[in-house]
């Protein structure tokens, strides 16, 4: 990950050497296909569809997801300082901007062709304007096996993008009706000190500012297999609970089915075009479309809950997590590199 | 042995509420109060964060004014946004004292 | 504010009848259920699952009918075959007739 | 269906005295109980461990005289020196006669 | 594990090289006892004798279990995808055999020899005749240090003997009386989705088709050292639990001890010689026989206690965990490995 | 850690090679202020001062400190059996003598200077007598930054530290007054069976009899940077949980302070030079000085809780969780390492 090849494929012959771009697309949706990644989700969705009672423990998920952000800061922050911090101005602007129109794409979406009522529209739009960090994560590791290098400091990016998409949609919905029953700014504090953001950008720091030589000492935990393997085992879970909700599916319509997908496809392109704007690597930019293509599913919804409890939640979970974020993992990425790529 | 008899008040509620609901507790006039992590189904079936069924429980021992307090605001605000299940139950409490605020 | 008195059945039970007794308790006219995890003791002793001494606790509140369904139930068919403890106590109940299934 | 009415005696306190408490209970005369996990608040806050605010929720049926007993000694015994809460409730309880003991 | 002795073994020093049957059975013995795994279970039953409140928290064994098990599945469906499939075809089919007769004789031994009524006869031969998946992997473990090459696709085999036996058992608790609580159909659908089933078998199939290359990318979490040091930590709270149950030894008398071991012994053997008819290698056959001789605690006790409440679920986890499954660990699996050596 | 640079230190570029104490203090006060361990104590301890609500699962938090207890042990145990145990008895009997000085140090200050109260006194000077199994740790990891080599048996005299000072000031408590509530049987009992004791002297005893070489197929689950990214994690929780702890700094006032951070440095000091005397090498004794200056906040709080119910546990799990733990991790043990660096 983070344009480290020679370190992250020792073995190096994850694919037979091939110049940029020769893969077909096919060929490129098949490897995304049966990477562990995709099989591990695939399969929780199995559990779920043959009705079997597996699923991880509680505990067990919320600690993978633990470790996997705190893993992705660190590797970020290290990175980072490896960096002139004026090298990232660009790209942090192009992701603020993003991060202000995603939302209200969204809702103007969701409102004038979707016909949701304003509390549905604008918590909706608070996921697609939040990002998914595992849909990140899923961006870096199939580019690590396309042999794409990408930006180091793309974590930082993750944790710009988070945020604003939040609160300016629910600052829609708040607009629009009064019915409102949290302030504001106790759910800024929410989402600001919340887990993500805690781990995101505190591991940032931390990777930052830790001494020279100490990555190496706790890479081995932080990066390569573990962090891969554990990755395959949270997708499972995510996979169980995906699945869960694909009942939900037929209840919410086509309509929403459709905006999940064409969604992520217009966010994912220009996505990809802004980060090619600011200089990002065919990689890198691949990496901040497939961002701006995802919806938040952790971060998103509790604010949300809080704030309109009038939005129905069943609707804005089913779009991310049963369409959006499988649509991405498996079409979506594959498709904004080859975007990345026909555009550079 | 001093026994008073309180109103015990139990609530179920989606996971996102604990902060918020027990903080009402305590401000309606409850001086403590007890959480527990339950799954549970009901009619509403709504519930947020990632794993769907999952939900709290919170019991709290209160003088009679409180629990009337505390069963209005439920049904005022409570119960028209959110999946919350309120009921009272009559418990009688050693040192029961303890339990009325001032 | 709408108070109704209904019942509260609690069962405490072996972890390998959760999905088991849930369904039965929507059969006989629950409209819900929530289930707490325990540790415990008793008489028989009889836990199954690698891990001795686990259960499961299950709370729903009921009308009185459907509680002496329940319970008739639980005489009949749990107990004899099953670690089962099954107890019911009054409750008042906020929006108690969203309790009542129809 | 017999149905007999018992004692529910509820006890909350810290984790580390869950051996002690559960073995006295039981030299008290009652024939099990059930434990669980709860977090919560209070007018102490007194918490042992690591985690603070974590502690345990135990539950017994018990006759009313060991019943009588237990708030005794938790009046007596327990109150002064540690972070305990203590109710009673009233519950009918399915094949009751088990939990006398003899 | 599963052959690869080259990754696997790469410092080769475990024992100092000597050709393959020569150490006596005793030095074998003796390292098998002086494993981490060996010592890890050992002390977990200590911690409960000394009556320490010590265990592990529940998800976190729950969690570790999950591991192994996906673990166990993955390097079976990699290993898999390497042999043509005609290949295993004997091995499965005396596999299947060994799943309808293990069951068979133990209900038969326990009802004549033992005295005990259908209920409890059927609950322990529904145990036995399943399979432990934590046998399994010691004797995967145990020939590891034997340096004894085995089949990769041996986690197929696991899969196949996992559920047979149980139905088996169970049906023969129906058939003898019709207190039960619970339809067939409804225990079947519960075995074949349960935990293990999802996890040993959904494995293989990830495994097995995952895209080449991809294997190696989480191979560091799913084996070598990550895999052997969470067994341990698995094992030091099996002998927790396997302590707790050996209060009930004494009440369960003499019989239950002797038919524990006499089974396990029988079944091990039979085991090793299917094996080897089938055409496994000296290891793999030694496997097969580990896995015949072991009894299910983790599958087979929640069937029974839905299907045949009147069975005494302490006779049966009593018998599996407090006797079998140290005896196998312990004793049994060196002796299988012997047997497997004498035979060829 | 425990002398093994060779294989713990690979790439061998942590820091510029300098000769032993070359590094000016403030040096290495920066380079240990900036180790990942210390950086996410301190997110922690932000995580809680800006009131967020992140903690990790209750279940994970314990399942780390096994792990880490486990690991710890083992490792200790390997290092022992390679020592002709007449080395150890010196280091031993010093370490013993410290258990029994320590707590009536503590005892007197607390009663005559600090003026606490007999029951607050013995249930703080019990969590002083004792030990911190995490700052053993992190002095170690210190020490292997540093490159200082150290006794691979250190983890024996922590498990001999552990428990003899948090009897000997229960007794004081006890002697003093008659309101105890559980008799030092069970106390004794308790502390011996108790989570710490089980997995460190379990964990030194299996390292000890494992058979040659099987250290080799676990130790990179239980060593190297598995071990040391577990305890980044597990630091994160510990910095949550001392920075709850830091708002009852105010009410316990300004002699706690001065008391929690006077005693480690006296005690510490006392530890590196009995260290040196037992003819432990300066690595080795700023590990025992570490020790020594430490205070339990795992094994002690629950047995004064159980003893001496009158003891405020406010009082002492502030003192040793929020003022004396992280001095010693971020100023105390390079301090103690200054210390023998000048005595010998
Ligand atoms: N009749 C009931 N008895 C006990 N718990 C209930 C009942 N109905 C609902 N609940 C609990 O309250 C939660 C929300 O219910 P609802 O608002 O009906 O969806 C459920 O998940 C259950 O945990
Ligand atoms: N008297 C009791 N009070 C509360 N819970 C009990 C009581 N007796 C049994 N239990 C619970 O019911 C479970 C099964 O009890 P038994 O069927 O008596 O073995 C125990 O593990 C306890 O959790
Ligand atoms: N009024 C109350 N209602 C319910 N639980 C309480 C109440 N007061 C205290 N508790 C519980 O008892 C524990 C100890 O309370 P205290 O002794 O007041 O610090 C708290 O952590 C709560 O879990
Ligand atoms: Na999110
Ligand atoms: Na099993
Ligand atoms: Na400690």
């Amino acid at each position: 990950m983070s344009g480290q090849e020679a370190t992250l494929l020792p073995a190096a012959d994850l694919l037979r050497p091939c110049p940029r771009g020769v893969l077909p697309l096919t060929e490129i949706l098949r490897l995304n296909l049966l990477s562990p990644i995709t099989l591990a989700f695939a399969l929780g969705i199995f559990a779920r569809v043959v009705k079997s009672e597996f699923s991880l423990p509680r505990q067990m998920y919320t600690g993978l997801g633990i470790y996997l952000l705190f893993a992705l800061g660190l590797k970020g922050g290290v990175e980072l300082a490896k960096e002139p911090l004026g090298v990232i101005i660009l790209p942090v602007a192009v992701t603020l901007v993003l991060g202000c129109i995603r939302p209200l794409t969204s809702y103007a979406v969701l409102r004038k062709l979707g016909g949701f009522n304003t509390d549905d529209s604008a918590g909706i739009a608070a996921h697609y304007g939040s990002v998914s960090a595992v849909t990140f994560i899923a961006a870096l590791t199939f580019l690590e096996g396309m042999r794409e290098p990408v930006e180091g400091y793309l974590p930082t990016l993750l944790a710009i993008l988070e945020s604003p998409g939040i609160h300016i949609a629910l600052a829609i919905g708040a607009l629009k009706q009064a019915d409102r029953t949290e302030s504001m700014g106790s759910v800024l504090h929410e989402v600001l000190t919340g887990r993500t953001m805690i781990l995101l950008v505190g591991g940032l720091v931390v990777g930052y500012f830790m001494a020279p030589g100490t990555w190496d000492q706790v890479a081995g935990f932080y990066d390569g297999a573990v962090f891969k393997g554990a990755l395959c085992l949270f997708l499972l879970e995510m996979g169980v609970v995906a699945g869960e909700r694909l009942g939900d599916l037929k209840e919410s319509g086509l309509f929403l089915l459709a905006f999940g997908v064409i969604m992520a496809v217009i966010h994912g392109v220009v996505g990809v075009g802004a980060g090619l704007l600011a200089g990002l690597s065919p990689g890198g930019a691949t990496v901040l479309g497939a961002m701006s293509a995802s919806a938040s599913y952790i971060a998103a919804p509790p604010a949300v809950r809080m704030t309109l409890p009038a939005a129905n939640p069943t609707l804005s979970l089913t779009a991310s997590l049963a369409i959006t974020f499988p649509f991405n993992i498996i079409f979506g990425i594959p498709l904004y590199y080859q975007v990345a790529l026909w555009m550079t | 042995m001093e026994l008073h008899t309180l109103t015990l008040i139990t609530i179920v509620a989606e996971p996102v509420l604990e902060e918020r609901l027990t903080r009402r507790l305590l401000e309606l006039g409850a001086t403590g109060y007890t959480v527990m992590d339950i799954r549970g189904r009901g009619t509403r079936g709504i519930r947020t964060g990632d794993i769907p069924g999952q939900g709290i429980r919170i019991e709290t021992l209160v003088t009679d004014e409180v629990a009337e307090a505390i069963l209005e605001e439920a049904t005022a605000s409570w119960f028209p946004h959110y999946a919350v299940v309120v009921w009272a139950s009559p418990a009688r409490v050693v040192r029961g004292d303890k339990y009325v605020e001032g």
